[in-house]
């Protein structure tokens, strides 16, 4: 069940996904064995692959520069030096010297935002209030038309600050609503749902709330049942009814 | 009494302040605290005690039909007055940005529903706008009251440097929609497959 | 002094509690109270010292983007978040932290250096902070392209409870090499099946 929840963007990119790698195996960035880490990279990228996710252009890109620099490490020194020569090409050495810059230029600011993701929850512990309404002391008072000095920015940002506004709970309750479905509740329900009825169901119907995650849910939820035997589906024809039933003896849930 | 380790009266002072002007009831304050509302009575009825024995305080509790909530005190009027008369660094107040901007993504709007949005009274920024042309009433809402409708107006595109008024950046939510939206797409091209073949395992 | 005559903390903290999330500025407030910006200064920090010292008070005085204003205790964060709900409480994506902390550190800059940086096409990032407000357009490139140019905006000093920009945490140079193990393993134990037999399904 779990690799359903695996998304491309598990890593931020090329970048960050040699990061990984590099702290996976316990090397040091400025010393990276380069068969080791382009063999990790590739074996990633093809499981992305079998998982069936787009791969983005980046990460193909990085492929092909890990694979360039490992086989030019491949080469006898001095063939190697010939053909930078020929080729007017600097060293391996300067190829791989860059992307270790850049890995070290971009880890900076992934730590940083570790740094500002903590400052966000800080300030997230603070509550403040609307500004009070002041419109009885200022009833005679007429509005000047002077020159103005805000930008749209501004009117975006007090919007903004509009919106993160905390309101009281209507009606108030101990408990915060919003709460995410367990996929195992979904599955729960609509086992009972096919085995109550007795007979199948549409698959639309099984869809009774339609908001995206009741749906996603609901869905993978489905594809679980399947994948344990417990529900079965058919469809008789191409564009026609789906229908899901439940599995005779299938295992309780 | 546990009353004195937790420090009940901050934290009642905290939710009042949070609160605003629709102030808490009794009985609100005794289901977030889990207490009972003879205690939570108790505690208010101190806290009170503490703001009337201190000058130096600026602000106060006050009781409102059987509501509680933090209020500045009377005796400082003449400098909230001030404040709203004094000119503001920026010329428009937040209070006027943020309904200048609902007004821009949800025109034509009534106060009413501008109010229910900010959740606070909106005459005066809507004074301010008026006079200063960025909007105007662009007719009336149906209904018994026939409200007024708002909407930004031609000197407003100017002044934001907007050819028209399509041109404002998206609201952050519509971003967050659009990108649901991708995810999803992502999501069920990825599942489709096993959708396709349900029952050849069996 | 005259100072201790008229009760100047007790207005400012009447100021402080009026204009609630706006903030008010020094200059606002020796505008208003018709002295100097230094004495306001004396004043709040006074006032900001009997708030901290006082362990029984549930609000205090906080700096924010160059503002002061009244904020609940963090410590009582608890018990507000079961009275109030924050409407837009979603956090920032990972992609949208990194490309500001390189925005934050890096302005003015361009789409394409933080591209540069990254690794990866950064529009979607850019889009989401700049309909929060976080960025926004401070000018163009010189060159060719004439490429916009970010920076951040007051509002994200807001967010992030910063007083001022300069108040940013230096920028990690010697990075502790296991901050990023525990995501890593996360995801590779979920994909470690598929891992294990890579060239199964050809």
């Amino acid at each position: 069940m779990e690799h359903y929840n695996v998304k491309i963007d598990a890593f931020e990119g090329p970048l960050d996904l040699l990061l990984h790698l590099i702290n996976r195996l316990e090397i040091d960035i400025y010393d990276i064995p380069v068969a080791e880490i382009t063999e990790q990279y590739l074996l990633y990228i093809h499981t992305m692959q079998v998982l069936q996710l787009d791969v983005a252009s980046e990460y193909l890109v990085m492929a092909a520069t890990l694979l360039a620099i490992k086989s030019k490490m491949l080469l006898p020194k001095h063939e190697e030096d010939l053909l930078d020569d020929e080729l007017g090409l600097g060293h391996e050495e300067d190829t791989m010297e860059e992307l270790v810059e850049r890995l070290v230029e971009y880890r900076k600011y992934k730590e940083a935002a570790v740094d500002f993701k903590e400052m966000e929850k800080e300030r997230g512990l603070m509550f403040t209030k609307p500004p009070s309404d002041l419109s009885d002391y200022a009833k005679d008072v007429q509005p000047e038309k002077t020159e103005l000095n805000v930008s749209l920015y501004d009117m975006l940002g007090a919007f903004q600050k509009l919106l993160r506004r905390q309101k009281l709970q209507k009606p108030l309750s101990t408990k915060i609503a919003r709460q995410e479905i367990p996929i195992e509740t979904r599955m729960a329900e609509i086992l009972d749902d096919l085995r109550q009825f007795k007979v199948r169901k549409s698959f639309y119907d099984l869809f009774p709330v339609l908001d995206r995650e009741n749906i996603v849910v609901t869905f993978l939820a489905m594809l679980e049942l399947i994948k344990r035997h417990e529900i079965f589906i058919e469809q008789e024809g191409n564009f026609s009814e789906i229908y899901v039933s439940a599995m005779e003896g299938g295992d309780e849930y | 009494m546990s009353i004195n380790i937790v420090n009940w009266k901050g934290i009642v002072e905290s939710l009042l302040f949070a609160a605003g002007d629709e102030g808490l009831t009794l009985k609100q304050m005794a289901l977030v605290l889990e207490i009972e509302e003879l205690q939570a009575e108790e505690i208010i009825k101190e806290l009170m005690e503490d703001y009337q024995k201190d000058d130096m305080r600026g602000i106060t509790v006050i009781e409102l039909a059987g509501t509680y909530q933090l209020a500045t005190k009377k005796e400082n009027s003449a400098y909230l007055k001030r404040l709203v008369v004094t000119p503001q660094a920026s010329t428009l107040s937040q209070a006027a940005l943020e309904t200048l901007a609902i007004i821009a993504y949800k025109q034509p709007i009534t106060r009413a529903e501008i109010e229910e949005i900010r959740g606070v009274k909106t005459e005066r920024p809507i004074h301010t706008l008026m006079a200063k042309a960025l909007i105007k009433e662009v007719g009336r809402a149906d209904g018994s009251g026939r409200a007024y409708l708002y909407g930004t107006t031609k000197e407003f595109l100017d002044y934001f440097g907007l050819k028209k008024i399509e041109e404002l950046p998206p609201l952050p939510e519509k971003v967050d929609e659009d990108y649901l939206q991708d995810e999803a797409d992502l999501f069920f091209d990825k599942v489709q497959l096993p959708l396709a073949f349900p029952g050849e395992g069996q």
